[in-house]
């Protein structure tokens, strides 16, 4: 009776090369926690063009694929280096058009994640009440009211968005795409529901026995994923919960790279276009640092899912 | 060899799953179809329960839609917000399977009362996930045992999980062809698009579509080209009986 | 620096005292899985009146509450005793208005879901797609439409329900009452969220570092809970995934207990009057029964969540 | 004893959370004033993250909101959809902690750009969830470092987060009071209800009230009863200093 679940395992090159093309809207989402840097890297690799980016916390990633020149515009709700600082390139390109125009549409966090639920939902809005007195729908005609058709109360909406394709990055897959996330879950589940296409890119692809020995962490289920990617480290310089820490230097080091064109364009060329893959991108970072990221065991207490006797 | 009336339903059933990669099933003879076209005709399909299971991998034949041995091994389990807005509404089931007590000619299904909603001379269960399956799935299959005037209507008493053509009337653009396939245990009635009547497309061996017609309570329209149902291979019944249902829960 | 959590633990005699007044919207979640059996006998057995009841499958616990007279109206998706028949005392009240009329008003399933969203959310309406072309509308002036704002199409909505009490049923919780559950998870933490007052009882109070080695597993966190109650077993005739199974053979027998409204009033009075708490209904079930319901197992894989060294 | 500016700032706000069950807390000062708070004032507080993490039991003191010494040993980890949906808007936090490049009189904010937001002299980070903690917290508590004419503007270039008093012009109904409480290097300003301006409540030891006037962009008034703040206890700082950041990773 059990159904023989299909293989969708691939490298990130060919996931990238069949599910990511020019004038594509792309969400690659992960908030602080999991972030998809090897395939943004390898996006830049491609030399995709003309790509509308979806991500909540536009970061260190983002400004790597502006500098690139892979960006036309940016959806976003928090374009910042964390606490640690800037992002230069960004900030040139809205501040200066330097090197050219950045399009950018700015919503809230959680009108972003509204976003997401509607087009994950297939609805054509979803109301919140985030908006009321801000300057922000004066510049984004994107955010709207609805009147309630209850007490007449008037709240705002903000319309789905629908990526050509979502991807994110996470701990654990089986080979038919069942993600298993722990930690910061943030929004990875909405975004791959709300895309025509969904890549997830892991930490291991695992045995089928252990995604199934526990259901309820399995938060984005076979059917909505196309391609699964395994690619460790994947997620530097933002961590994986239980596999490895944030290089939080890396971080504060950004904000001085990203200042100057240069050296960012520097930055680039020896750590993605001189790396093949993401493979290599660990490994030119060399074990000593990957040893200062490690972390100890911290392990859950099974449940039990019972045996029918 | 011989079969049963619900051997042959499920094996029909079963076998309008070819090529689909997901189902939305019941319990009954709907998981009884899925677990069957594992084996046969698509051995991908991922089957999803109301409940929040996606692909289950039960120890024994479940009891209910959310019974435990569905979700001991299952790939997912889902809240039923993720399950009834994501995957379902989502548009993510390619076929839903659904039940009535009435069925109209476009297929609009009655499951809350027969007689009055506000005085019914037969309270029924009601809604539940039918309204969402009908207007979120790709298409549905509908299983009915009984096929006769008292289920098969000219006029539904109340129109609990509409078809496209209801929801385009009131100017809604529906998502889903609605019901595309009746098995019963005279035939197979089936429909395209909205617009669509169901038609008789088949009829189990030694039915004719005369009586079909006798158990329907509206005109049935015949397909030009009326087929008659292959019967359950001696395959098809091997593996229900000893793989999908050794137990006999359903198959009697 | 950690904060000292509070202790919210008490009985269901005094959660129910405390939380469950006359004419009160409580809802009741748990969809066949985890269903809060004995807080509604206890409900019964401190004698409450003209309760709105909420709960998606309304079964057998509604079919008893209706039985001893609480309930003045419910609101439901599904009225049935899942697969094994009806409910007698339903039936009796909505077609019969015997031996009083049934304010009956209904959803369906996601319809209801959407209900608890907008509550939980704070917000006036939820917009699905269910209900374009049923008769439902018609019946219920509870579903109304919205036009989108931008594409110009219409969409039904639902109001939100807050109700005065939520109760649910889970496996496990801190004495602060974050509350873990696995299995089906249903619609229980949008029914406490969307709750002024939200009473969790449990199989199993258990120390804060068995909830703690597992945060994702908490679905509902304690600052949304105000009572925690232990009561093993709590859940029958319902399951507890991992604890009890279900007990079908009792699913069957109440299609026949409750088509005859003496024998419906005979059960309530050996079982839920004539039994103190739920302690001595389930002794009173005997161990024999228990047997019969008891599970193997079937541990989850446990996950790291790492530890900084 | 001695302290310096952050142990000022830090204790002065974990005083403001007596009473309080839930914060909604960012990195820094925030995050200090939440963890004495949990030694002093309010041991039974729960700490909030944007992330998603509710009750967290870090065994470091955490550098991001996201940080993993948050999450392992947390109580409660949601996803953002149940934090910002259920948690946030859902009315369950009493206090949320901002900052912001400019607040004006009324408590509103600032994050998104100085200049024009079309072109802007500075582009800042943005919104993040400010908006949301603005708008569905009891009340909002503003930790500013510097107390300068630059961030206390008459006119904001831009409103981000806005107050109860924007929303009510433009006639929605506000859920939480907004900002009550501006806790700077000079002192405290305060604010109750919608329709009031924030005003001077209490000077540090040793500044004056024309020292703050001087230093804000409009006419700050000055409530009546102006007190002084007292200053940290050596009780406040040896908790602070020895059991809440031993690494002075935020106390310089």
């Amino acid at each position: 009776m059990p159904r023989s679940t299909p293989d969708k395992t691939t490298t990130l090159r060919e996931a990238v090369a069949a599910h990511v093309r020019d004038g594509d809207t792309v969400s690659l989402e992960g908030f602080t926690h999991l972030i998809p840097t090897a395939a943004g890297h390898e996006i830049i690799r491609q030399g995709r063009r003309d790509l509308t980016l979806v991500r909540m916390t536009a970061d260190i990633v983002t400004d790597q694929l502006l500098a690139a020149g892979c960006v036309r515009a940016l959806v976003s709700s928090f374009v910042g280096n964390s606490s640690a600082g800037s992002l230069g390139e960004l900030r040139r390109r809205v501040e200066h058009a330097d090197p050219e125009p950045l399009e950018f549409e700015e919503y809230s966090h959680y009108g972003m994640v509204c976003r997401y639920l509607a087009g994950a939902q297939r609805l054509p809005f979803y109301p919140l009440h985030s908006y009321a007195g801000s300057d922000l729908p004066r510049v984004n005609p994107g955010i709207r009211t609805v009147t309630s058709p209850y007490a007449g109360e008037r709240v705002h909406v903000v319309p789905p968005v629908n990526p050509d394709v979502t991807i994110v990055h996470a701990q654990r897959a089986d080979r038919a795409g069942n993600t298993q996330i722990w930690g910061l879950t943030g929004v990875q589940a909405e975004a791959v529901f709300a895309a025509r296409t969904a890549v997830v890119v892991v930490e291991e692809v695992v045995a089928d026995g252990v995604v199934r020995s526990d259901p309820n962490r399995t938060l984005i289920p076979a059917h909505a994923v196309d391609a699964v990617v395994e690619c460790p480290r994947g997620a530097h310089p933002s961590f994986a919960q239980g596999y490895y820490d944030r290089d939080n230097d890396f971080y504060r080091e950004w904000s001085a790279i990203s200042a100057k064109p240069d050296r960012l364009r520097a930055w680039l060329a020896e750590w993605v276009y001189g790396t093949a893959d993401h493979g290599e991108y660990v490994t030119k970072l060399g074990e000593g640092h990957w040893a200062g990221l490690a972390v100890g065991e911290a392990l859950s207490t099974p449940v039990n899912y019972g045996r029918r006797l | 060899m011989e079969y049963t009336s619900s051997e042959l339903l499920a094996v029909v059933a079963s076998r309008e799953l070819a090529g689909r990669r997901t189902v939305f099933a019941g319990i009954g003879l709907p998981t009884l179809a899925a677990s069957l076209a594992h084996l046969t005709v698509a051995p991908e399909l991922e089957t999803v329960y109301e409940s929040g299971v996606c692909g289950a991998h039960p120890s024994h034949l479940p009891q209910t839609i959310a019974d435990a041995v569905l979700i001991t091994g299952a790939e997912a389990v889902l809240s039923m917000p993720a399950l009834f807005g994501y995957v379902l509404q989502g548009g993510h089931i390619d076929v839903g399977f659904l039940g009535a007590a009435q069925i109209d000619r476009w297929g609009n299904l009655n499951s809350s009362v027969i007689g009055d909603w506000h005085s019914p001379t037969a309270r029924l269960p009601g809604p539940g996930g039918a309204m969402e399956v009908m207007a979120n799935a790709r298409e549905v299959f509908v299983v009915m045992r009984r096929h006769d005037r008292r289920s098969f209507v000219d006029e539904l008493d109340f129109c609990t999980s509409p078809g496209p053509d209801r929801a385009l009337a009131e100017g809604f653009r529906p998502f889903g062809a609605g019901v595309t396939r009746v098995v019963t245990e005279l035939g197979i009635l089936g429909r395209t698009a909205p617009g669509d009547e169901l038609r008789l497309v088949a009829v189990h061996p030694g039915v004719t579509a005369a009586r079909v017609r006798e158990a329907t309570g509206w005109e049935l329209a015949v397909a030009d080209d009326l087929t008659t149902v292959e019967p359950p291979s001696a395959g098809e019944l091997r593996l229900l009986r000893d793989d999908v249902d050794p137990a006999r829960v359903y198959l009697r």
